[in-house]
């Protein structure tokens, strides 16, 4: 992508303006270099738009929800069922009482492996579950302890040299024994985006449900769980503007109806005694106890304020830098880059390695000039092992990213190449 | 005073001296609800006779509003068709979801129109709503046993028993 | 109580600097009534000093954490780890590294139910699980789902009359086939403090594991969890001052280390394969995912505020409060009320019946005026069956309750016997 | 520029060329330890002799901070008692725990005191002491595997083996 044509795109809406939303993007570290902020696929900055939601339901309107008869109360489960709305109108969700929230998406993960242990549907030995070698731990080690309970037996696609998911073991990999198909959207290790809906609809041939980890889809790119024809679909807030505390879970409805609880305690139940105890409708019979309720006050906002921007003009802006950022890496030499080289059905978070240097010291070297990325396995460690290493620098881009961060990435891997004795680029 | 925006007179009456209350026999079909935040309960029982509603009778613990839109239920719907009775049905829960803002017809609603004041607290709407619920489920079922469902009557959507 | 005495109490601290502390407790509500809230033991209010650390925490310090090698992963690892220690000292934790954050108490008695469902400690037919009639459906429900998943038997103590756990029965119910004690420390519903460091020691007599819900006890008294010797610990941050979508699970350190993993994912691993993984030490084993990091950093300042003024005042203010408004009603005709009639091993939390009026009208009639209670059984069905009603209206106070809104709520008690026609008192 | 703070000449020296690094035999225990966020790993052995530390051998992959620290590591304990090895440890454990405000012993740490700056850096504390954990945890399997533990030697509170 030449200047000029980066220029057009990041035209789509003006980054300096969406950065003066960010009061942190403000703050100087170490030594007061100015924040080169580029690890929002481990978590989001988030606007004042977003905060002041947040301040403004503690200082005027908090209260418990669902329980209350009080003017509070009203208010407070108005903002709340309110954002679970926002929510599935942003996902495209059929119904509202199809979006659970929980705390974050590995339990929105972990609250289907763990259903599944129980009940009608419950898994048994002969039964399969397939994911994949690129998931996230969060969608590993719950299918892991699912299998070891119930006997079932984990079965994983491969990835390519190129950082795709290998399809051609499709056939034996997804056959009738298999229950579940659970697969990541977007790789946070890779950046892949995965073909979810052509698998999707070949573990439905076969009568398997299908469970998605949106988590680095849904902040980046318009999603529609319903053109996807997927079954279940988590993500998690802290990485889409909003706040930790709390993720999603939207599952089709009658799965949800027909599948046992998860945890049992207040607002999830229709009645009670202490023989026995029914269980309220769904949404509500997955979410136990007092829900994040300021959290998802602010999800919502969040929503209001990505929707504001538009979803579409966001993955515009991210494909720019990510494809800007890919061509500049490129020209480094000793760097080798995890995944997909080129910003095509690729995601903004770019892992690379860097010849004789190890990410940890690359990171610190980064971290001194002010840029912050992820060093590690990312909680990827299965797709490292795949391409021999167990660690990677990660640097991950969000709407708020602007090309001459990019630049500060570059000059500070030169200098850690340097620092640490690595070969100098002949380009810089 | 607010307190008699949703504590209409009319409410007050229906909850001091509800009409058809009590279990009565022959019936199609009895349901019971509850509601999960409070443990308001009815039990509530639909005899049909083709698409007419010959009766329904009702046991139920609950609150002013809940009590009171019970009564006002079996005045609008027993010697009415389904159908009548789905079309009530849905102008009171549109009336119960319009915030305080819905104008609700009397002709369809008489007596239940006095609901529109508890329609801004949506933490008693659930209470209105809660023997509405329970009818549409027990029709639902009522209707499912006859053999031969009433050609006018609307479909009756899935109800709603948790 | 006497005025000349309750005016002593409350002079422990000034109640109107606290409230100033309390941003919201100037809205005015309903045709511009001030709201009285009596509803904290549904939810706290937030002092303005604990959502400036939230605010400060986003602005300028909000990152992911433990994975983070850059300045802000730093700041918020240190935030969050230091929020962890807070807590501890709070509750008197022998180590921080006991003390797990989940997302609400609802969780933490789940977790620890679950992890009993699996492994060598895992219960089996023929074990039994003893909890009490006045526990909240949080710490029911749990167990009713782990007694149906591993065939073991649900047994609970009875309530006497005055709303005392029945004892009478405690060698029939701890004997050697009980594998868990949980209950209540202090009951939502009846207010209750319950003897949990003699039934923790009758419980551990017979090798059982005693699971403490200090949801409404931590918030409003000072918690030892080493002096009370129990081996579970379970309480909420929205109704200390703190926000939602946190809670906290003290267990013993050797307990945690034994147990299973609940949820799996990143952060609770040690290493992780396709094929198998292993489990990171304690507490981060049982905190997969993402935590609630801001919400542990609010909570921790929620801590600093409630030690600030000092939990043992707040217990006597509270105590005065109680004393006061058990005085009131007591000369309301028709109003009776459920659990211990004087302030003594009581809690703040009140529930009344008023004859011949619904709770529920009852609320209505008191938010008409800005009061705020709550009605319904308060996720406490089964001890409201006990006293053979379905529900009830609860007021409940804390650190910045008035006697002038005790005054409120007993003059809306006589409006709302009015409105719908009950005897009037002779004694207003 | 602080980042010559954290990277010492000293570190560098023992990262580029660490000492005693190879797994050899004989040997007590050997342990694997993870630094789960990064996936750095050590597999570590520890022969004795009595309360003498005869041979401490390993095979990592990490961090400059983790190689380095493994290396000086080996320097410190190796011909030294259990004791004088465990004083080095929880001198570097202090160290390590200071937030850059440590004044380390130049006696006991040697080469060790040039990590004084990563203390400055929590995120690479973990790092430093990777390899100290491991030393600690196979010199207590060490010990247990001997019959008669040494006399003097400090009591080794339990391995954080994970
Ligand atoms: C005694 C008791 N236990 C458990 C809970 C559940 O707490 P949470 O809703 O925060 O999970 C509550 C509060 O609702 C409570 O009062
Ligand atoms: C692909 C993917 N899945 C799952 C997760 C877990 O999300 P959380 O930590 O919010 O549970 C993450 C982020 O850490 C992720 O990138």
């Amino acid at each position: 992508m030449s200047e000029a044509e980066l220029r057009d795109v990041l035209g789509v809406f003006d980054v300096e303006a969406v950065r003066k939303d960010f009061p942190i993007l403000d703050r100087l570290v170490r030594d007061a270099r100015p924040l080169v902020y580029l690890d929002s696929a481990n978590t989001s900055q988030k606007p004042r738009q977003v905060l002041d939601v947040l301040t403004d339901f503690y200082e005027r309107h908090n209260s418990n929800i669902h329980r209350a008869t009080h003017a509070l109360g009203e208010e407070a489960t108005e903002a709340y069922e309110g954002a679970r709305i926002k929510v599935a109108e942003f996902i495209s969700a059929p119904d509202a009482s199809e979006v659970v929230f929980t705390k974050n998406s590995s339990e929105a993960l972990n609250l289907v492996a763990n259903v599944l242990a129980w009940g009608p549907r419950g898994l048994a030995p002969g039964d399969e579950v397939v994911i994949t070698e690129m998931e996230h731990h969060s969608n590993i080690v719950p299918w892991q302890l699912l299998c070891e309970r119930t006997g079932a037996t984990l079965r994983w696609f491969g990835v390519t040299d190129e950082g795709r998911l290998d399809l051609s073991s499709v056939d034996d990999l997804v056959n009738e024994r298999t229950k579940v198909l659970s697969l990541v959207h977007v790789s946070n290790v890779l950046g892949t985006v995965n073909p979810v809906a052509e698998l999707a609809a070949r573990a439905h041939a076969v009568g398997a449900l299908v469970v998605v980890d949106g988590s680095q889809a849904v902040p980046h790119m318009p999603v529609d769980v319903a053109a996807l024809g997927v079954d279940f679909y988590a993500f998690t807030g802290h990485k889409m503007c909003g706040p930790t505390g709390i993720g999603v879970l939207w599952g089709r409805r009658e799965l949800l109806d027909e599948l046992p609880p998860f945890l049992g305690g207040g607002e999830m139940i229709e009645t009670v005694t202490m023989e026995k105890s029914s269980y309220a409708a769904v949404p509500h019979k997955y979410e136990a106890g007092t829900p994040p309720i300021a959290e998802a006050v602010m999800l919502g906002a969040a929503v209001d304020y990505l929707t504001g921007i538009g979803m579409a003009a966001i993955a515009n802006h991210e494909q720019a830098i990510t494809s800007y950022a890919l061509a500049r890496l490129d020209r480094v030499d000793g760097v080798r880059i995890l995944g997909p080289a080129e910003a095509f059905d690729r995601g903004g978070a770019i892992s690379f390695t860097v010849d004789g240097v190890h990410p940890h010291d690359v990171a610190q070297v980064l971290d001194s000039e002010g840029v912050a990325v992820r060093a590690g396995h990312h909680c990827g460690r299965p797709v490292h092992q795949r391409f021999g290493i167990s660690a990677s620098t990660r640097a991950s881009s969000y709407l708020y990213t602007t090309p001459a961060e990019i630049d500060a990435l570059i000059a500070g891997l030169e200098q850690a190449k340097e620092f640490f004795g690595g070969p100098p680029s002949h380009a810089a | 005073m607010q307190l008699e925006s949703m504590y209409q007179e009319i409410i007050l009456d229906h909850y001091r001296n509800p009409h058809h209350k009590g279990l009565r026999a022959p019936f199609d079909a009895e349901v019971h609800h509850v509601n999960p935040t409070c443990g308001d309960e009815i039990t509530l029982r639909v005899k049909l006779e083709g698409d007419k509603v010959v009766d329904v009778s009702y046991d139920s613990a609950g609150c002013s509003i809940s009590q009171a839109s019970a009564s006002v239920l079996t005045d609008l719907v027993i010697g009415h068709t389904v159908g009548e009775g789905i079309t009530a049905h849905d102008e009171f829960l549109s009336l119960m979801q319009s915030k305080g803002a819905g104008a609700p017809d009397e002709d369809v609603l008489e007596d239940a129109v006095a609901f529109a004041g508890v329609s801004k607290y949506p933490a008693r709407v659930k209470c209105a709503l809660l023997s509405w619920m329970a009818w549409k489920d027990a029709t639902a079922q009522a209707l499912g046993a006859q053999p031969a469902a009433s050609s006018d009557g609307a479909p009756i959507p899935e109800g709603t028993s948790q």
